[in-house]
């Protein structure tokens, strides 16, 4: 019932309680536990003490519904690419993806398989993209703080391009998942 | 047709276990029913992962592949980089340097060493045990450090060629791999005594997750899984490869069936792969460490079949190796662990097991859904 | 009377702000555990109001959104009816004769109220929470109860002032030297009732992401936050008024409560969890037979 | 005790054909028809009990698909391969389900990667490692993985290409080489 309509359009929110509401959005960055790709086995690293993501308030949450930040941690084959779809709908907004690894900007090593994507751009909103292969901690956790960067100036809004082009998008990933069967849109 | 007992609707509960969730291993998901708290019927569904290795390798050069071959397995890439090249040379006999082969079984055995230590750790964190995981984990970055030192990478080292190894050891290698030795082995009794000797650890994993002694022949179980069911099945003593026959060890048993005994065995490997590697330091050899290879752009394999086994930290690991003597490979299919472990195995474990032992029982498999799915 | 509305005012908004805080030093401490620095003790007034600033297209009933404010009320009704600070009358609120059985029905209530609108969430990860929860809570409300009475049969009173107020001649005579078995299983069913491992059956995350709360987002799940800070601070003054002499003074209220509220983290940070039937299994027999061995005691 | 294998080989099958021999590897090629008798006769009587792999090799060329079943002998740590070519089109092979429960995953892949059929398995057909997938089975020789990826998943941005020589004629030999010089002196 709730999952058939078209999303809300996202509006212009006050700007001081926002700009304060953004800092505390930086500081406070709640992971989607999902590994999707091989990337995630440096996510792990990151927690531990050498790095550790917790001082800059990033955490993991186990629940898609409680998380901001959906971690496509490299190539997605297309199983997968419906199941990220799903997660990511379900976090609520606003909402950022930070891609690890090459094999999302352009496939990579993988360019010519025929079960992962080339670009991940066309599926879904990334915000930030980090490269390597596999990008190293250090380099996951400047990737963040781009994105915290980002936020804080008010220009992570990949979610709101998604919800306002969302045909482009639909367009993109029903041409790969050809037994659709999921909402229109789930919340 | 009759309502199957275990998949009944009015009596259990359908539920997808993954594979965003974080008590899966990786990107895989188990779809199981359930009564009250028992599982009645458990699926596993794999394919999250695959990207198609292996029709990819037959479309690269062979030595392109090395690159591919490591990323079958993200957490002990050396071992799929060895066991290709151990088939690339058995197809070409190409010769390998003594001094290459000790340095193989050196990178081989750190690499196991950092597996188990995230493994070992890992089991407590199934069962909230968050401190050991975190332990464990920071132990294994001093290993990678030795890595990023010798191959520039930390996880993908693809550090192993036909005929030897990319580069020999640094100056001054054997002692800093010795004082990581030294780091870990002085915190190791600690993580012992938080994880070995805490009653409720015990309490969760001893007769739990039972693997009887008769299926490891009937669904073909390897590695700890199997030695910790009383099997004595290691190649790295049954069929040596590199130079493990020079090497002094017992392999490493457990009579106990259960997740405790599968623990133990880890925690013994450990032990095992750090007196290895002090072998291997004290007694290697000095030469050069790699053959000449022709024209890669041009190499041709000579034509044949074949199949290598290399002993990884979860197991028996194949590759089995088509060449009809052209610039790339027939076919390479990868025979991984996790394949029997996590397929018939669990879901056959799964059947009767405590819903809160799901993720208990799969790490305590160490199932790694790449090489399933390759 | 408008003193009274305002020191309850005042009480519920302290109690929020001193459990976030004791929520980011206890992060902080399991971070040192690990070996981390861990988040700023900051941290979880960022992340309450990020929540709260969150938007929320999650519907799934009237009870789903009754939940954490059913947690609210019973944290909140704990609050007020205990004594903060003995001697000062400001800080008595509502106390009355009698309160220490609303007060146990009350701290089952806030958890029931959770397992309904969790149950209503229809995930199946929270229905199995509130399962083993609610069998969980029943056997550690045993011993907690128990505890409770054999304390307030030896002291002869029902009222939390007159147990704290039998506390203030010197540290041999608080209640857990006094009563050394019931505050023993008290002290034990502390554990789960904070949620702490090995009793962390509910909210594991490996077993059943997460529990209750795996449908709560946004805002719910900054009312659900809030609402375990205040009910964490309530349970812990409401023990130290129990158990450990309530307090003299403010200082002595943060200390007490602050190590008071320590022991959950430090344990929890070196066991794993039970299994439901495990933790039953232990809860029936431990903590219920010190607190009997009390009850016995006083009794005769 | 590979001796022994290969003795049991030669007084049943006559007619087979040795592909590999080491001290703990025999690799034997048998006629279709045999193939199952060879396999039951290497776990009761020989001692191979241990099914390690099925793999498939699309002998186009041939026109037929050779199957291997990998048997392995825990006591010994001997290994014994049988290979068996199948007719390409419509390819029926028996299946092991019933004497190896591991057998059936194996089979499921096979099917899905090949389209080849093992009669007997009760599981096949069910999703192993894609979903929907609607095209040529992926690893047979006639299915163009890379002509597929640029199909589905579109062609990727091509890469910025930098001639090494002038890139670094630009920076160093402007001044060292002799055009360079010349360059210098135009300017």
């Amino acid at each position: 019932m709730y999952c058939n309509q078209p999303p809300e359009k996202p509006g212009n929110k006050k700007e001081l309680l926002e700009k304060i509401t953004n800092m505390a959005r930086a500081n406070s960055l709640w992971v989607t536990a999902y590994g999707t790709g091989c990337g995630s086995i440096e996510l792990r690293p990151l927690g531990t003490s050498r790095f550790d993501m917790e001082r800059f308030g990033i955490a993991m949450r186990p629940t898609p519904r409680q998380a901001d930040v959906l971690i496509i941690s490299g190539y997605l084959a297309t199983k997968t690419l419906k199941r990220v779809i799903r997660v990511y709908e379900q976090i609520q907004d606003p909402k950022y993806i930070i891609a690890l690894g090459s094999c999302t900007i352009n496939g990579g090593m993988y360019f010519d398989s025929y079960n992962t994507l080339n670009v991940l751009d066309k599926y879904l909103p990334v915000d930030v993209y980090v490269m390597g292969c596999m990008p190293r901690p250090e380099a996951i956790i400047d990737g963040f703080s781009l994105l915290m960067q980002k936020i804080k100036d008010g220009r992570a809004h990949g979610w709101k391009h998604y919800k306002e082009n969302l045909d482009y998008y639909r367009e993109n990933q029903k041409k790969i998942i050809t037994d659709w069967d999921l909402p229109d849109y789930n919340w | 047709m009759g309502v199957n007992p275990a998949t009944d609707p009015k009596k259990t509960t359908h539920l997808f276990f993954g594979p965003q969730h974080p008590g899966v291993t990786g990107n895989m998901s188990v779809e199981m029913w359930f009564d009250g708290d028992q599982i009645t019927k458990a699926i596993t569904h794999v394919g999250y992962l695959h990207r198609g290795f292996e029709k990819l390798m037959e479309k690269r050069l062979w030595i392109q592949n090395f690159p591919l071959v490591c990323r079958i397995c993200v957490p002990e890439p050396d071992i799929n980089e060895e066991c290709y090249a151990m088939a690339i040379e058995e197809l070409t006999g190409i010769e390998v340097p003594e001094r290459a082969k000790w340095i193989r079984t050196l990178v081989l055995e750190l690499a196991r060493l950092a597996v188990n230590l995230m493994a070992f750790g890992g089991q407590g964190g199934t069962l909230g045990l968050g401190t050991a995981a975190m332990w464990g984990i920071t132990f294994r970055d001093f290993v990678l450090d030795l890595f990023e030192e010798l191959t520039g990478a930390r996880i993908y080292h693809i550090y192993i060629q036909p005929g030897g190894v990319r580069r020999d050891l640094p100056q001054g290698f054997g002692g800093r791999v010795e004082k990581v030795l030294e780091k870990i082995e002085k915190r190791l009794p600690e993580l012992d005594r938080l994880v070995l000797n805490n009653a409720i650890f015990k309490l969760r994993t001893q007769n739990v997750g039972v693997v009887k002694p008769e299926w490891i022949e009937e669904y073909g179980l390897v590695g700890p899984v199997a030695r910790g069911s009383g099997s004595v099945r290691d190649v790295r003593k049954d069929a040596p490869y590199e130079i493990y026959s020079k090497l002094e060890f017992d392999v490493v048993t457990e009579s106990g069936n259960d997740i405790f005994a599968r623990v133990m065995v880890r925690r013994r490997e450990m032990d095992l792969s750090i007196s290895l590697i002090r072998q291997i330091l004290s007694k290697m050899p000095q030469g050069p460490v790699a053959t000449k290879l022709p024209n890669l752009t041009e190499w041709r394999v000579p034509a044949g079949e074949v199949y290598s086994r290399v002993e990884s930290s979860r197991g028996e690991y194949g590759y089995y190796v088509v060449s009809d003597g052209s610039l790339k490979p027939r076919r390479v299919h990868v025979r991984g662990p996790s394949y029997v472990h996590a397929v018939p195995l669990l879901e056959r474990m799964l059947v009767g097991a405590n819903i809160a032992d799901v993720s208990n029982i799969m790490v305590s498999l160490t199932t790694c859904p790449p090489e399933i799915e390759r | 009377m408008f003193a009274n509305f305002s020191s309850i005012a005042l009480t519920i908004l302290g109690a929020l702000t001193w459990g976030l805080l004791l929520g980011g030093i206890s992060r902080s401490v399991t971070a040192r555990i690990h070996g981390r620095m861990g988040p700023r003790v900051t941290q979880n007034f960022i992340d309450l109001w990020k929540l709260f600033r969150k938007t929320s297209s999650i519907h799934h009933g009237g009870m789903f959104w009754m939940a954490p404010m059913f947690r609210i009320t019973g944290a909140i009704c704990v609050l007020i009816m205990v004594p903060l600070v003995v001697g000062q009358n400001i800080t008595y609120n509502m106390s009355f004769a009698g309160d220490v059985f609303l007060l146990i029905y009350i701290m089952f209530f806030g958890c029931l109220g959770m397992a309904l609108g969790a149950g209503n969430s229809g995930h199946p990860y929270a229905v199995i929470a509130v399962s083993r929860g609610l069998a969980q809570m029943s056997s550690y409300e045993l011993s907690f109860s128990i505890a409770v009475v054999a304390i307030a049969v030896g002291l002869h009173t029902f009222k939390i002032e007159g147990i704290v107020a039998a506390q203030q001649a010197g540290i041999t005579s608080w209640n857990i030297f006094r009563f050394p078995f019931a505050s023993a299983g008290a002290l034990l069913a502390f554990l789960p009732m904070q949620m702490a491992y090995p009793f962390g059956i509910v909210l594991a995350p490996q077993e059943i992401p997460i529990g209750p709360p795996t449908e709560y987002s946004s805002r719910m799940l900054s009312f659900m936050f809030s609402g375990r800070a205040l009910f964490g601070v309530a349970k812990l003054i409401l023990f130290v008024s129990l158990l450990f002499g309530g307090a003299s003074s403010w200082l002595g209220l943060f200390v007490k409560t602050f190590l008071l509220y320590m022991y959950p983290v430090v344990v929890s940070s070196v066991f794993p969890r039970f299994r439901t039937e495990q933790s039953i299994r232990f809860l029936w027999f431990i903590p219920t037979t010190l607190a009997l061995v009390d009850l016995v005691r006083v009794m005769l | 005790m590979i001796d022994k294998v290969k003795n049991g080989f030669e007084i049943r099958f006559p007619l087979y054909k040795l592909v590999r021999e080491q001290h703990n590897y025999l690799h034997v090629k048998v006629d279709m028809v045999s193939a199952m008798d060879a396999i039951v006769m290497a776990k009761t009587s020989l001692g191979h009990n241990v099914l390690q792999l099925i793999s498939t090799v699309d002998r186009i060329e041939d026109g037929v698909f050779q199957i291997t079943w990998i048997l392995e002998n825990y006591g010994a740590c001997t290994v014994l391969l049988i290979s068996a070519d199948f007719p390409r089109e419509n390819c029926l092979v028996p299946s092991l389900s019933q004497i190896w429960p591991a057998a059936s995953a194996f089979e499921r892949e096979i099917f899905e990667m090949y389209g080849i059929s093992f009669p007997g398995n009760p599981r096949e057909g069910e999703d192993f490692l894609l979903e929907s997938w609607k095209d040529t089975p992926p690893m047979r020789r006639d299915f163009e993985t890379e002509e597929y990826a640029m199909r589905v998943f579109g062609e990727r941005q091509p890469r910025e290409h930098i001639d090494p020589r002038q890139y670094v004629g630009d920076i160093v030999g402007e001044w060292n080489t002799p055009m360079g010089r010349k360059r210098k002196e135009e300017k």
